[in-house]
C-alpha cells in the first residue's frame, strides 16, 4: 500500500491524512464543489474534484470515487464515517476494482445493515436482544398480526425501520389503540428515507444507557474489544457527548459486553474497526442494539485512555497485519476521556445549523486536550454536510478532572463568524446530573424539553457591559485604521464603522 | 465621545473620556479605567478596574485589573457578534432594529418565517388562522440529518401557510407568516 | 488557596494559568510593557503592569510582584521557571509575605544553586559525582594549586562556575599549559555573569547523554521520583529537543538514577518539583550534575507518558496535601515522548533571534499531539527574553511512531512573520544518529559545526516554483480585493502588489 | 499576464494565462494548470497538474492535483516569505535587490554589518584589516541567553570595527564594515 484515497471530508478525512502521513503513505483527497479550500483538500497530497455540492454527486458517488483513485495512482481507499462508510455495495466496488478497502467485508456490512439480521446473528452468537420481532414484518403483513405480536413482547414498545438508523422510521407505542397508526407512520418514514418500508417491533427499554463496545478484528482470526464507551447523551438519537470508561459498567459487566461484542463480531467474520452497540437498563442487563461496520465519530476517546492508534490499526488491518494488541491494553483504561462534537449550530435557536464563515478560530491545546477538527480561519461551513466542525476531547486522570479540564477547554475556544454548540457544552458540563453521570439515552431530550427553547447562556450583566464597552472602543481605539478589520471581516465591518464614526464626530462637533 | 449600542436588543449607552493614557469608561452609571489593546482586527484586550463612586479615575494606581477578551465578528447589514467568555452577545450600532433569530428581523408587523438553511419540510405544524404563542413550532425543516424546529418569535396568528409536507425549500424561502394578534 | 499570581510570562504563564483554571483557582498574570497583548495577559482572570519591558525592571522586580500580589489579594505565586525561579529570596519574601510560594524551600533554592555545595550534598547522599574539587577556588589560589588539582582530577577537565549554568564561565581544557589561562577566563566570564567569580574543576566527560530525573516531593516526607528525560540534544549546553524515556536507559540504570536522585532531594529536604540532572557515560556509569529547583521546560513529556499532571501537583503540594502518586506508575511509561522547543530564531542564519509580528499561526493537533505555546497570531515576539514560542510535543506508543508524529506535525505547523525553529527541527528528527539516538550532549554542536552555516533546509526547486506560481497568483486572483491581505498584513503588503500591479498593467498596455 | 519574481535572488519569469476558469501557469518553460484559491488573505491553496510537452491544458481532464498550501508574510520593504510545506522562501518583486540575512542588504559595495538585536557584544573576532571568508564570524553578540554569531555574507576584508568587547548596543546598530576586497 502506497497511497491512499480517503472518500470522505472534513475532520475525519485530516485525521485519516495524518494517519497516512505518519505511516509514509501519499494521500488524495476528494472534495465537491463547495469543499475547494477545505483542510483536507490542504492537507492532502493531492486533492480531486469528483462533483457539485450535493453528497449524492459527490461524495456518493460510487464510480467517481474509483475513477479518481485509479487514475491518480492510488491503491487503497477508506471510507471514514458517513456518506459510503457501511455500503456495502462501495465496498465491494472497491474491491472490485483491485483496490484495498480499509474496512470490513461487504458481507458484514449487508449483513449489519438490516436490523433484524443483525438482531439474528447477535442471537445466534449468545448476545441477549432486546425482545423483538425476528424478521422484518412487510408491508401485507395485517394489523392483527402486529398486535398479537407487540402482546407478546410487551408495551411500551417500538416500532423500528429494518434498514434504520438514526431515530428514524421509529416509532413509540404505549397503547395498543395507537399501534397500527405508528406502523403506518414508521412505514411510510423508513421507505422515503431508507427505499425500505420494513418495520420491526422491540420492547422499548426505559431509562438505559447507550455502553457500545470498539473492537478490531484481523484477517487472521484475532478479534480485540475495547473498554467501552459511554454515548448516553444524546439530541434526538445523535450523540453530542461521549466518554470512557462508563461510570456504570463495573470490571464483570465490562468483561461480559466485551466477550458479546467479540463473538458477535467473530460470528460474521467481521474484520477491521467496528463497533457493537448496546442498549445497558437500570438494573445492569444490556442488549445488543446494532453494530457500526466503520470507524465511529467517537474513537478518539478511546485512543486516548488506552494508547492506541485505532487509524493506524484500520490500515495495518487492511494491509494484512497481524494484531499485536495486548487484549488487557485494550480493556484497561488509564484515565478518563470525554469527547464534545463541536457543531456549526445554533444552541439558543434551537440548534438550528449555522453555516457562514469562520472569521477567526483559536482552538484550546495544552495538558490532556485533543482537538480533531476540519475548520480553520477564513472557512465557509457549508450547509451540505453534517454541521460538525471539530471534535474537542479531554482527558486527565479521572473523570471530574477531566469534566474540568473540557470546562478549561470550552471557555479557551474561539469561533467567531458562526454560532457552535461550544456554549451548550459549557452549560451541559456543569449540569448536577452530567457531573454525577446520572444519565440516560433521553436524559438531554427531557431537559432540553424542560428549557422550552429558553437560551443556554444568557449573558451575564458583566458580559453585555463588555461588549458594549468592546464595541465603542473597537471605534475609539482607531476608526479608520487598516487594523480594524481582519480577515475577511475587512468589507462587512465596514458600514458598522462609518455608521459609528459618523455618529461620534457629530458628537464631537456639538 | 458617546456611542449608543445597542446590546441584546437594549440600547446602552456608553461614553468614553481619555484620562492620560487611559480610558475611562461609563456604561450605564458604573465607570471602568479600561487598558484596550487590538490584538487583530477581532480581538481585543481589556483590562478594567472599576471606579468606586465619587473617586477619580486616576485613583486608580494599579495598571491592569478584570482581563477580559472580546471576539467581535461582524455580519452583513451591520450587527457584530461580541464573543465574551466564549457567550455570543449580539451588538447592534443604535437605531437599527436586531432580527429575530431565524425570524423576519422586526420587532413589530407581521413575522415573515424564512427557511434559513435549505432542506426538506417534514412537518407543518399549524394552520392558516392559528393562534401561536412565543417559541412554539410552526414548521420542521430537515436539513443533512437532524430535523429543525423552527419556531414563533412572539405570540401571533397564522395567517399564511406558504409551504406543505415534503417540500424542498431553499435558504430564504419563506415558510409561514405570523401576524400580531 | 483561592488566587494565584503566575510570576511569569509566555507559554509556562499559560501552561499555570491552565493548571489553576482546572483547578478552580482564579489566576493573577503580570506583564511588562511589551507584554501587554500576550496570550497570558489575556487568559489570566486579572492581569497587571510590573514595569518596563527589560526583566531586571519587571519580572524580575521581587518588591513588585508581592506588592501586586498583596494589593489583588492573590494567597500564592508560582514562579514557572527562568527569571526568579531559582532565586532563594524571592523564596524567602514570598513566605515572609505571607503568602503560598508553589516552589521548593528557600534553602533548597540556595544550596542548590552553589554547584559545589550541590555536589558535596550529593556525595554525602551517596550519589556519584564527577571527579572534581570539592570547594569553590577563590581569587587567592595560587595556579600552582590548580595545576596540583588538576593533575589529581586528570585531563581533560573543565573550569566551571560555581554559580554557573547554561555553559557560562566554563572552560574545557585538554592540556596543563592552557589551564591558568581558562581559570583566568572562566573566573572573568563567571564575575560578570553571575557577581560570583568562583569556579572549581571537574574532569571531562567524553561524549556524555544528560539524563535527568523529575521528581515530586510533598511535606509530609514522600519523595516520587519519576522515569528519566533524555535531554542529550542540545546547542551551546542549551536543551533543544527532549525525550522520555532514554534509549540509552536499562531497567536497572533507571532504578539506579531514581533511587539516587530520591536519595539526593530527601538529604536536602527538598519539596515541591525539582529535577536532578545527571551525566550518563559511555560505559553506563551516571555522575550527578546539578538539581533544578523548579519545573522544568520539559515536564510536559513526562506528563505524557506517565498521565500524571505535574503542575497540579506542584499546587497540591504547596497547599499540603500528601503525594498519592504510586510510585510505579511514576517510573512505568507509557510509550515515548518526544518535545521540540520552537524558537524564533532564524536556523539558516546561526539562530539568531527572529522577533516580530506573527502574522499568522496555525498549530498542529490530532492523536498524540500537544502544542504548549504562549503564541498567537497579531502578537510581537520581543526582543526582551527568551524567544521560545511554543513547545511541540508527539507522543506516540513507540520512539519511531513518535518521531514519526513529529514530523508530521512540524509539517502542519505554520507560523507567519516570523522565522523559527519549524525547519531545523524538521531536519534533525530525519537524521540518521537521531533516528537511532546515537547522540549525546555535544552531538548537535558538532552536527552544526560541520554545516558550517550552511541552511538545513534548501528550498526544492519544487517549493521554488510553488512561491513563484503563489506570488504571481496572488496577484492575478484579485489585485484590488480587500481579501488580499488578512489580519495586520494589509499595510505592510499593499506596497508589493501596487508595484506588481503596475508592472502587470503594463505588460497589459503593450 | 507576466510576472518577474525574484525567488532564493534569482529572477524567475512566471506566465499566466486564463484557459475556461482555471488558470496555465509558465515557469521557466515547464507549464501546469493551477487551480488556486485564497483562504484567507495569507493562505493560497494550489492544485497542480503539470501539463506534458505539447499538450494543451485543456488535455488535463481531472480538475485538481498535487495540493499545496502556500503561506506568504509580507515584511516592510516589500519583501515576503512565502512558506511552502514549512520551508520559507524569499520572494521578491522582481529588480529589487535582496537583503543578504545578517547583513547590510546589498551585494556589491562595502558590507555594513548591523546588530539584528539589542544585546552585548562578547567578542570582536576581526580587526581592521584583517581579510574574511563568506560566513566567517565577525562579532559575537548575546542577547538572552544566547550567544549569536553575526557573519560576513561574502568574502571581503574588514576596513571598520565600530564596537569593542562588552559594549552594549541597540538593534541596527553598525558592528563592523567590511570592504570587498
Amino acid at each position: 500500500m502506497n497511497k491512499v484515497l480517503i472518500a470522505n471530508r472534513g475532520e475525519i478525512a485530516v485525521r485519516i491524512i495524518r494517519a497516512c502521513r505518519e505511516m509514509s503513505l501519499a494521500t488524495v483527497a476528494v472534495y465537491s464543489e463547495c469543499d475547494r479550500a477545505a483542510l483536507h483538500v490542504r492537507l492532502a497530497d493531492e486533492a480531486f474534484a469528483i462533483g457539485p455540492s450535493a453528497p449524492r454527486e459527490s461524495y456518493l458517488r460510487i464510480d467517481r470515487l474509483i475513477d479518481t483513485a485509479r487514475r491518480c495512482g492510488a491503491d487503497a481507499i477508506h471510507p471514514g464515517y458517513g456518506f459510503l462508510a457501511e455500503n456495502e455495495a462501495f465496498a465491494a466496488a472497491v474491491r472490485a476494482a483491485g483496490l484495498t478497502y480499509i474496512g470490513p467485508p461487504a458481507e458484514a456490512v449487508a449483513l449489519m445493515g438490516s436490523k433484524t439480521a443483525a438482531r439474528r446473528a447477535a442471537s445466534r452468537a449468545g448476545v441477549p436482544v432486546v425482545p423483538g420481532t425476528e424478521t422484518a414484518l412487510g408491508a401485507d403483513v395485517p394489523d392483527a398480526d402486529f398486535a398479537r405480536e407487540a402482546e407478546r413482547i410487551g408495551y411500551p414498545l417500538l416500532v423500528k425501520a429494518v434498514a434504520g438508523g438514526g431515530g428514524k422510521g421509529m416509532r413509540t407505542v404505549s397503547d395498543p389503540a395507537e399501534l397500527a397508526g405508528a406502523v403506518r407512520a414508521a412505514r411510510s418514514e423508513a421507505g422515503s428515507a431508507f427505499g425500505d418500508s420494513g418495520v420491526y417491533l422491540e420492547r422499548k427499554v426505559i431509562q438505559p444507557r447507550h455502553i457500545e463496545i470498539q473492537l478490531l478484528a484481523d484477517h487472521h482470526g484475532t478479534v480485540v474489544p475495547f473498554v467501552e464507551r459511554e454515548c448516553s447523551i444524546q439530541r434526538r438519537h445523535q450523540k453530542v457527548v461521549e466518554e470512557t470508561p462508563s461510570l456504570a459498567v463495573t470490571p464483570a459487566l465490562r468483561q461480559a459486553m466485551t466477550a458479546a461484542a467479540a463473538a458477535v463480531a467473530r460470528a460474521v467474520g467481521y474484520t477491521n474497526a467496528g463497533t457493537i452497540e448496546f442498549l445497558l437498563d437500570p438494573s445492569g442487563h444490556f442488549y445488543f442494539l446494532e453494530m457500526n461496520t466503520r470507524l465511529q465519530v467517537e474513537h478518539p476517546i478511546t485512543e486516548m485512555v488506552t494508547g492506541l492508534d485505532l487509524v493506524r490499526w484500520q490500515i495495518r488491518i487492511a494491509r494484512g497485519e497481524r494484531l499485536t494488541i495486548e487484549p488487557a491494553q485494550a480493556v484497561t483504561p488509564r484515565g478518563h476521556a470525554i469527547e464534545c462534537r463541536i457543531y456549526a449550530e445554533d444552541p439558543d435557536n434551537g440548534f438550528l445549523p449555522s453555516p457562514g464563515r469562520i472569521q477567526m478560530l483559536r482552538a484550546p491545546s495544552g495538558p490532556g486536550i485533543r482537538d480533531d477538527s476540519g475548520a480553520t480561519a477564513g472557512l465557509e461551513v457549508p450547509i451540505f454536510y453534517d454541521p460538525l466542525i471539530s471534535k474537542l476531547v479531554a482527558w486527565a486522570e479521572d473523570r471530574p478532572t477531566a469534566v474540568a479540564r473540557m470546562r478549561r477547554a470550552l471557555s479557551e475556544y474561539v469561533v467567531s463568524g458562526i454560532r457552535t454548540t461550544i456554549p451548550f457544552f459549557t452549560w451541559l458540563t456543569t449540569q448536577p446530573d452530567f457531573e454525577t453521570s446520572a444519565f440516560h439515552t433521553t436524559y438531554l431530550d427531557e431537559l432540553l424539553a424542560a428549557r422550552n427553547g429558553r437560551p443556554f447562556v444568557e449573558p451575564s450583566a458583566e458580559a453585555e457591559n463588555l461588549a458594549a464597552i468592546a464595541a465603542a472602543l473597537q471605534i475609539a481605539l482607531a476608526p479608520a485604521s487598516a487594523a480594524l478589520a481582519g480577515g475577511g471581516a475587512a468589507a462587512a465591518a465596514a458600514p458598522v464603522t462609518s455608521h459609528w464614526k459618523t455618529q461620534a464626530r457629530a458628537e464631537a462637533l456639538r | 465621545m458617546r456611542y449608543d449600542v445597542e446590546i441584546q436588543g437594549r440600547v446602552r449607552q456608553v461614553q468614553v473620556t481619555r484620562a492620560g493614557g487611559r480610558a475611562v469608561v461609563e456604561v450605564d452609571g458604573c465607570r471602568w479605567v479600561v487598558d484596550a489593546v487590538r490584538i487583530d482586527g477581532q480581538i481585543l484586550s481589556l483590562l478594567l478596574a472599576e471606579i468606586a463612586d465619587g473617586t477619580s479615575g486616576a485613583a486608580t494606581a494599579m495598571a491592569g485589573g478584570r482581563s477580559a477578551e472580546v471576539m467581535l465578528a461582524s455580519h452583513p447589514g451591520g450587527r457584530l457578534t461580541a464573543g465574551v467568555g466564549g457567550i455570543p452577545v449580539d451588538v447592534h450600532p443604535a437605531g437599527r432594529r436586531r432580527p429575530t433569530p431565524g425570524g423576519d428581523g422586526a420587532q413589530r408587523g407581521p413575522q415573515r418565517l424564512l427557511a434559513p438553511m435549505p432542506g426538506k419540510v417534514v412537518r407543518v405544524l399549524v394552520k392558516a388562522g392559528d393562534a401561536v404563542a412565543a417559541r412554539q413550532p410552526v414548521v420542521v425543516v430537515e436539513a443533512m440529518k437532524m430535523e429543525n424546529e423552527l419556531r414563533a418569535a412572539r405570540d401571533g396568528r397564522v395567517s399564511e401557510v406558504a409551504v406543505r409536507d415534503g417540500q424542498l425549500v431553499e435558504a430564504g424561502m419563506l415558510l409561514a407568516v405570523i401576524a400580531d394578534s
